[in-house]
């Protein structure tokens, strides 16, 4: 097929792999910090020098110190980990509830066990998330744990839609009539044939989950409900930063910056990988 | 300008001073819509208000108050003896549900004796009745209208109740009936803004016309520095503390809580958490109350010595407990400088941050907590430290008799020198961390007169409020 | 001087070069149709002349419509002329209409854009045009929406849209190949009809010589890219001056030998009475479902050995009822017997290897992810006694080779190899189990001429050699008449007809096999020396 | 569609019944009371046992479930603990503040978003769609709080043009009540109109595949009004269906920005709620909240059938 408006997809690909490099570095850059901080960080990061408060970004303090003095250099690379932690743990939750959920809605289409599984989901997008997710750590206590399972449940009912869509497609081709022709059960089908298929969808929203649960962990730091002190995050760093900006504007560019590029960065991968995991180009016609 | 709008962190659950926790509801409505026989001045003396004056009795037992003349509730009803026993009698029943009810404990008996008279009889001499009727927990209110009082709160003061915007503002008028000298302003907004960084733009726009506690002290370098305001850092009755399990292993060992003290660098915490904001003390007593003892060379900065001292107790690699934090700047920053110190003596604080009902849940009322930070803000409170059950259960026999005995006197020396002897025993047996004295930050805009720069009680008085032209 | 013009026309996209000097033109109410395989850059050339290209596409030479040069026309002056001066029809008349918007609006639109008439003017008109392809507003109301017609309705509401301001050219790019043949003869009537009263050119462009040979005046072969051949249509049609050209013809005439059915007279596969309904919505809440009888009784007895066709319309119930056999839906009514015994819905595993299905799409029937040998040795999953190691190994070699591939293919992905080359895969596939058994669904309708001749002749071969009895389900009624023994004519859930192939096709007893016969455009016989071959008087 | 009514109202029904246990049963298990929050530190152990009576927390929990549910369908939605108003009073003020707030920001978001889509999918590849696309990357990824702090910082404390929060309320004038909520709307709006842009593009792209777009051209419009014509409304339904999901976001959502802009809001109702224990308003509102989300949702899928003909069809 052709149409006006195609790019061929010589063209296509290249663009597509400028958001995949661009992004790729951006999220790779974030998780070498946060790596590195487990063998190396500039200064400790829980060492207060009362002191040395608030300086700007200097020889010593690459990027400054925070209001107590630490390094906010140091804070930010551990503080990378805390913010990958949370998000890349939650979005582990909402796969792994949330995709076999998905493929045993899709594999028992229409019966009672799909329509339970998508009122379910349609009961759980109902609720306002960052209100439940604000009870949920208010009510077992606000630390890192309770944030990834508030974050991590609203992320269920997002892969069990995407899996239980992706999949819905695939049932109704050839290769799945063939694998039922030959007496596989729904089950064997949705592991063996189903998921490999939608797995391109799988890390494409994954992606855009991580980035959203970057966003939410820094919103529940904000308000005082993410990773407790002395566990630097950088949603805590950007609240406690508020009330400084006017006085040490850096405090809040820097964990902000990281938000933001990370955050650019994943959303860059994922565009970047659904344009390559395009299910036309997967097809293998245009 | 005839007009204020006034900020303040909290906005009060609602709008009875006499039903319910004291500090949000006082701020909006003591001396402004209600008023007590007695009345705190901005300095912390304790001066006549509805009561004209009193007379005391020889044996401290029985307090005569003659009642001012001409007061009218707002809604035109004439204030009497009636109210009065009415009111107290309310504060002291039963099933009242003051949350102060422990002021009135001493009372026996309220008689009205004629429309200007009460008359009150004590169980046994009490130095600070006159200091308790002063508490927003002790006004006068009618009968008539105390079922409504929560929303529509009627009193004797100086400003009406006008509108509560929930989550916004309360509005008063001024009170043009009102018994005593009429005030400058015609009305006034008390709005609530507990986000500092809300708080610090709203004062910089000028949405505000003044804040009444600050809460966030890094920010007041910037407003000295410019001339719209006017920055008026005054203290509070808050002893803020490191708050001691002393029932709980192995703060049950005096040698450990006075390592914790000795852990402890007051100044980094008053710098790093305060911005240089507080005063620094040895013991629970405020330092501008002529009683004060300065203790503090007691519980120096010495890590050496925290060292030796849990050695002594057993416990030289340390050990580690919790520290529950409450909301406010001062817990939350002072925790984590302070979990920080812990360490540097081989103690793990791990901090637990909790809202104000989880606090009053788990560490008030539950006791399961290791350490704490809170500010103390009532008044002269040193007496909860002859309270067993208090959150640090602290028990000693020898405290208790020494307060018993503080409130039947009355002989302002004597009680002096026991108040004294109370600071230095509870210092001896470091009960809790002392930190400091919480400081008053308000702030102005240049211009507006008659803030207070205390905070002998957590009152906004907008009756004193005038601005220079 | 001619309508149009096309000399000299190159394309390339990127750096691959799509046309190659196309040359060619059409005068007015001549009928040219530009015919060639799949991917020749037939709807390429098309969409030169309209300069609807992809904005990448880099072209040279000239397109002359009558005196004006195309090519060098603003992208405002082409609009101008589009819809026009040059009607173009498409494809897929189910996607090819907004479906958002209404008919009449859709094609009050093209008179709209082009004139200063008024809306009801144009509403008069629109009704005028949609009367003449067949929609007369009394039946078509001009508010409906293009998903209350069908597709042919749809096709015709495409060409009213085209040909609203009576262009000077109409390209209509294989405006038939979504629909079925009586449809199709339908919508080449109306075409035809129409290139006569307005004197428009028509370039048809199709790969179906049968509708060439029917319809054009001028005929152009196309293969990558280039002209090979062009002249008058019975010229070309009986000189076949250019190798692929006779290559092409030859498929599309392609006899294939079947060997003759050993008939063993004894039933394999018994359908009797078979009932399948779909649940429609309920009318109302308190309501049952409505139904949707797709299959309504049918019954049939298939032989061991034989070799019987289905064919029928689309949407008649050939895959539905393929489904039933094969077990993976249940039936409302009537049974199912194998070799005499019922066949339950929950299959044996003995059963199943018992029949096995090659499907339509060649692209859509494998797992992407898997390598031949994995794909082709799954009917083996509930197999007891499947073959390990070595002898796994020999008999995938085996089976690839018994369908024209070689062994080594075992190690690759379907996506290494072309259509035709995977639909031998499916067909090994089906063939490893040694099934009794096949069933062929549309197996080969989406291939190519002459991919589907040589998949035609690899049937007979294993017919040949390992005497298959297979259902051969087809909306081809010429696929059909090569390679079954007996035909079942399908209409609307119910066998109408059943009879052996040359029977039912030299005296069709039922009114619907008929006009399904009538409708089938035919290849007439031209060369001199074929002469078994030949459209039936 | 009578039929397709009825069934959604009774799934409907089904879902609020087992939402109002959810948010039972988690705001159950919270720690904290809300009788000893209210009276505080110096509180004595009889004057909260009584202040519990009063508030009916001594009754069984089933028994306070019913009362909820049933007071809840009659309209009485119960008084708060700590406030002691009718929990029904307090959300209608806050709704004054919460629900224009929310429609402002959809409606700023709106009016960026789908021009900027409509732009980037009609210069696809270009640079006008590059920009846009990069604009909306970073739209995306700017916490909306940090963000609405740099607004502050900018418009109120600098320029001052806006007040820095709070809201003055509508009796003294719409444009009043607008100027407040400007900045907080902007504030909500910008991530909205970032993710809403990026759908409308990519629906639109979708659709410009599609053959009805190429007969479109072929009848001599232009580009630009064949996405005007066909393109846009054949692509609305996605983005249709992600506004109404940024509503219930921004209905509910706004929590934090009601925060930073201290606005009298549902939002900050319900946190300083959870933090002051006061049970009947957290559990009363996050349900008005679950309910507002399902009837958005609802009538955007009515909605639907007013842009498709093909789901107007009645069995
Ligand atoms: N948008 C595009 N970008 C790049 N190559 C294209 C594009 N569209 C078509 N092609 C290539 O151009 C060649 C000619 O395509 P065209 O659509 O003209 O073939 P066709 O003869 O119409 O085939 P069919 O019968 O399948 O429609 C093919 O090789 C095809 O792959
Ligand atoms: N799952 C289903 N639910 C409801 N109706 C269906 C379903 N599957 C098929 N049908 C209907 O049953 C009828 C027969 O469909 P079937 O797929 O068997 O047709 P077919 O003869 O194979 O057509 P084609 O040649 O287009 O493949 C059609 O009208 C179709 O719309
Ligand atoms: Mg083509
Ligand atoms: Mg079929």
């Amino acid at each position: 097929m052709s149409s006006a408006t195609d790019i061929p997809p010589n063209q296509k690909a290249r663009a597509m792999s400028r958001s995949l490099i661009l992004g790729g570095m951006l999220a790779g850059i974030m998780l070498i910090l946060a790596l590195v901080s487990f063998v190396w960080t500039p200064f400790d990061h829980a060492v207060m020098n009362i002191p040395d408060k608030m300086q700007p970004p200097n020889a010593v303090h690459w990027l400054g110190t925070d209001h107590f003095g630490r390094d906010i250099l140091s804070m930010v690379m551990v503080g990378a980990r805390t913010s990958l932690a949370v998000a890349c743990l939650s979005v582990g939750i909402g796969m792994s509830l949330g995709v076999p959920l998905g493929l045993a809605a899709a594999a028992m289409r229409g019966s009672w066990l799909d329509e339970m599984i998508m009122r379910g989901n349609d009961l759980v997008f109902a609720f306002p998330s960052l209100v439940i997710a604000i009870l949920i750590t208010a009510v077992f206590g606000p630390s890192a744990a309770n944030a990834i399972i508030a974050i991590g449940i609203f992320n269920i009912p997002v892969f069990a839609r995407v899996a239980r869509g992706g999949s819905l497609s695939l049932w109704a081709r050839e290769f799945i009539l063939a694998a039922r022709v030959a007496g596989k059960s729904r089950a064997r089908i949705s592991v063996e044939h189903i998921l490999p298929n939608i797995s391109n969808l799988l890390i494409v929203q994954g992606t855009i989950q991580f980035s959203l649960g970057i966003l939410a962990e820094a919103s529940l730091s904000y308000i005082g409900l993410g990773a407790q002190p002395p566990t630097p995050s950088w949603g805590r760093m950007l609240a406690e930063a508020q009330t400084m900006v006017s006085l040490a504007p850096h405090l809040a560019i820097v964990p902000g910056l990281a938000i933001i590029l990370t955050v650019v960065g994943l959303n860059l991968l994922g565009d970047g990988l659904r344009d390559r995991f395009d299910p036309r180009l997967l097809e293998g016609r245009a | 300008k005839e007009t204020v709008t006034y900020a303040t962190s909290l906005e009060p659950p609602h709008l009875d001073p006499t039903a319910g926790a004291a500090q949000a509801i006082d701020a909006v409505v003591h001396f402004n819509i209600f008023e007590g026989l007695t009345r705190f001045t901005p300095d912390g003396a304790v001066v006549p208000l509805l009561a004209k004056s009193w007379e005391i009795s020889e044996d401290g037992l029985t307090y005569t108050f003659t009642l001012q003349e001409g007061v009218t509730f707002h809604d035109g009803s004439a204030m009497d003896a009636a109210d009065v026993k009415f009111s107290l009698d309310r504060a002291r029943a039963e099933d009242s549900t003051n949350a102060q009810k422990a002021l009135f404990t001493a009372i026996s008996d309220v008689e009205v004796t004629d429309p200007q008279t009460v008359v009150v009889t004590l169980m046994e001499p009490n130095g600070s009745l006159l200091f308790n009727l002063a508490w927003g927990d002790a006004v006068i209110v009618a009968e008539e209208s105390v079922e409504m009082l929560k929303t529509n709160p009627i009193g004797t003061g100086p400003y009406r109740f006008n509108e509560w915007i929930q989550g916004d503002r309360v509005e008063l008028v001024r009170n043009p009936t009102y018994w005593g000298e009429v005030p400058p302003l015609s009305a006034a907004t008390i709005k609530f803004i507990s986000d500092p960084t809300a708080a610090f733009a709203a004062m910089m726009a000028e949405d505000i016309d003044a804040f009444d506690n600050f809460p966030a002290p890094e920010n007041v370098a910037q407003f000295e520095a410019d001339p719209r305001f006017q920055v008026l850092v005054g203290s509070t009755e808050g002893e803020t503390i490191l708050s001691i399990n002393n029932a709980q292993s192995p703060f049950d060992n005096p040698k450990v809580r006075e390592a914790i003290a000795h852990a402890i660098d007051r100044h980094a915490i008053i710098d790093g958490a305060m911005f240089g904001y507080g005063t620094p003390i040895g013991t629970h007593f405020a330092p501008h109350n002529p009683a004060y003892l300065d203790l503090t060379g007691q519980s120096d900065h010495d890590p050496d010595k925290a060292r030796a001292l849990l050695a002594e107790a057993n416990l030289p690699d340390g050990f580690s407990t919790t520290l529950h934090l409450p909301p406010p700047s001062y817990a939350r920053r002072g925790g984590e400088i302070i979990a920080a110190q812990l360490a540097e003596v081989g103690i793990t604080a791990e901090i637990i941050n909790v809202e104000w009902a989880q606090w009053l849940e788990t560490v008030f009322k539950g006791k399961t907590y290791g350490l704490t930070i809170v500010s103390h803000t009532e008044p002269m409170d040193i007496g909860i430290y002859a309270r067993p059950g208090y959150y640090f259960q602290y028990d000693n026999p020898d405290l208790q008799g020494l307060m018993n005995r503080l409130n039947a006197t009355t002989d302002p020396e004597k009680r002096t020198e026991m108040l004294q002897m109370a600071q230095q025993t509870i210092a001896d047996d470091y009960v809790n961390g002392y930190l400091f004295q919480l400081a008053k930050i308000g702030i102005a805009k240049a211009g507006l007169n008659g803030t207070w720069v205390n905070a002998p009680t957590a009152a906004i008085e907008i009756g004193a409020l005038s601005w220079a032209d | 001087m001619s309508l149009l013009d096309i000399s000299g026309l190159s394309l390339s996209i990127g750096a691959l070069p799509i046309l190659r000097d196309v040359t060619l033109s059409i005068a007015a109410g001549e009928i040219l149709a530009v015919t060639g395989e799949s991917g020749s850059g037939k709807s390429m050339t098309a969409l030169a002349v309209m300069r609807l290209l992809p904005q990448v596409a880099k072209t040279r030479g000239a397109i002359y419509l009558e005196e004006t040069e195309l090519c060098a026309l603003s992208e405002d002056d082409m609009c101008r002329r589009r819809g026009r001066d040059i009607g173009m029809v498409f494809q897929e008349p189910m996607t090819a209409l907004n479906p958002v918007m209404t008919i009449g609006a859709q094609v009050m639109e093209t008179i709209q854009i082009h004139t200063d008439m008024t809306r009801a003017e144009a509403e008069v008109e629109a009704a005028r045009v949609l009367t003449r392809v067949g929609l007369p507003p009394d039946r078509f109301a001009l508010d409906r929406y293009p998903h209350e017609l069908s597709g042919g309705q749809r096709q015709r509401v495409v060409i009213a849209m085209a040909i609203a301001l009576r262009p000077k050219l109409l390209i209509a790019d294989e405006p038939t190949t979504a629909l079925d043949v009586t449809t199709q003869a339908q919508i080449l009537d109306l075409l035809r009809d129409l290139v006569r009263e307005t004197g428009m050119g028509l370039m048809i462009i199709t790969h179906d010589l049968a509708v060439v040979a029917g319809l054009a005046d001028r005929i152009v072969v196309m293969r990558n890219g280039e002209v090979v051949e062009r002249g008058p249509t019975m010229s070309v049609l009986t000189h076949q001056r250019h190798p692929y050209t006779r290559m092409l013809f030859q498929a599309s005439r392609h006899r294939v030998t079947l060997p003759a059915a050993r008939q063993a007279r004894s039933p394999l596969l018994e359908v009797r009475h078979a009932v399948r309904d779909y649940p429609t919505a309920r009318p109302h809440l308190f309501a049952k479902h409505g139904r949707f009888r797709a299959v309504n009784d049918v019954s049939f007895t298939l032989h061991r050995g034989e070799r019987l066709g289905l064919v029928g319309e689309s949407g008649c119930g050939k895959s539905t009822l393929t489904r039933a056999i094969l077990g993976l839906e249940g039936l409302q009514g009537g049974e199912l017997l194998l070799n005499g015994q019922p066949l339950s819905q929950k299959r044996s595993p003995a059963e199943r290897q018992a029949m096995q299905v090659v499907f339509q799409d060649p692209f859509g029937s494998f797992n992407p992810r898997h390598r031949v040998e994995r794909l082709i040795t799954e009917p083996f999953h509930s197999a007891a006694d499947a073959p390990t190691g070595r002898n796994r190994e020999d008999m995938v070699a085996q089976v690839l080779s018994d369908v024209g591939l070689r062994p080594e293919d075992a190690q690759k992905y379907p996506h290494q190899f072309s259509g035709g080359q995977r639909q031998r895969i499916a067909i090994a596939r089906a063939l490893i189990t040694r099934p009794e058994l096949i069933l062929f669904d549309e197996a080969v309708s989406a291939l190519d001429v002459s991919v589907r001749a040589r998949i035609l002749d690899l049937i007979a071969d294993l017919c040949r050699a390992y005497g298959l009895t297979y259902l051969f389900i087809s909306h081809d009624l010429s696929v059909v008449r090569e390679i079954c023994d007996r035909v079942l004519v399908m209409q609307n859930g119910e066998i109408v007809e059943d009879g052996p192939v040359a029977q039912v096709f030299a005296a069709p007893q039922h009114s619907y096999t008929r006009r399904l016969l009538a409708a089938a455009p035919v290849l007439p016989d031209m060369t001199a020396e074929d002469d078994t071959a030949g459209a039936p008087a | 569609m009578l039929h397709y009514l009825a069934k959604r109202i009774l799934s409907l029904c089904l879902s609020l019944a087992i939402a109002s246990m959810v948010i039972f049963a988690v705001i159950e298990v919270a720690p904290g009371d809300p009788a000893s929050f209210m009276l505080g530190t110096g509180a004595q152990e009889d004057t909260v046992a009584a202040l519990r009576e009063e508030l009916g927390l001594n009754q069984s929990k089933l028994s306070r479930y019913f009362s909820w549910v049933t007071g809840m369908v009659t309209g009485d939605f119960g008084t708060s603990y700590t406030y002691r108003t009718p929990v029904a009073k307090m959300v209608g003020d806050r709704l004054w503040v919460s629900l224009p707030l929310a429609l402002y920001a959809l409606i700023l978001s709106t009016l960026i978003a789908l021009p900027a889509g409509i732009f980037a999918a009609s210069r696809r590849g270009k640079l006008g769609d590059m920009s846009v696309m990069g604009a909306t990357q970073v739209g995306m990824a700017v916490p909306n709080f940090w963000f609405a702090m740099l607004l502050v910082l900018v418009f109120a404390i600098n320029l001052r043009w806006f007040a820095a929060g709070g809201f003055i309320g509508w009796d003294k004038g719409l444009w009043a009540g607008l100027h407040a909520l400007t900045l907080p709307a902007i504030a909500l709006a910008l991530p909205q109109a970032a993710i809403l842009a990026r759908v409308m593009r990519s629906a639109l792209l979708d659709v410009l595949n599609e053959d009805f777009m190429r007969s479109a051209r072929a009848k001599g419009l232009s580009q630009g009004q064949a996405i005007r014509r066909h393109g846009v409304r054949n692509a609305l339904i996605p983005v249709l269906t992600i506004i109404g999901l940024q509503f219930s976001f921004l209905l509910a959502g706004a929590i934090i920005i009601e925060q930073v802009f201290y606005l009298p809001g549902l939002g900050r109702l319900v946190f300083q709620a959870i933090s002051a224990r006061d049970l009947i308003v957290v559990e009363s509102v996050v349900m008005l909240l679950v309910f507002a989300v399902i009837m958005v949702n609802f009538l955007v899928d009515l909605t639907y059938a007013l842009v498709d003909p093909r789901l107007r069809r009645t069995p």
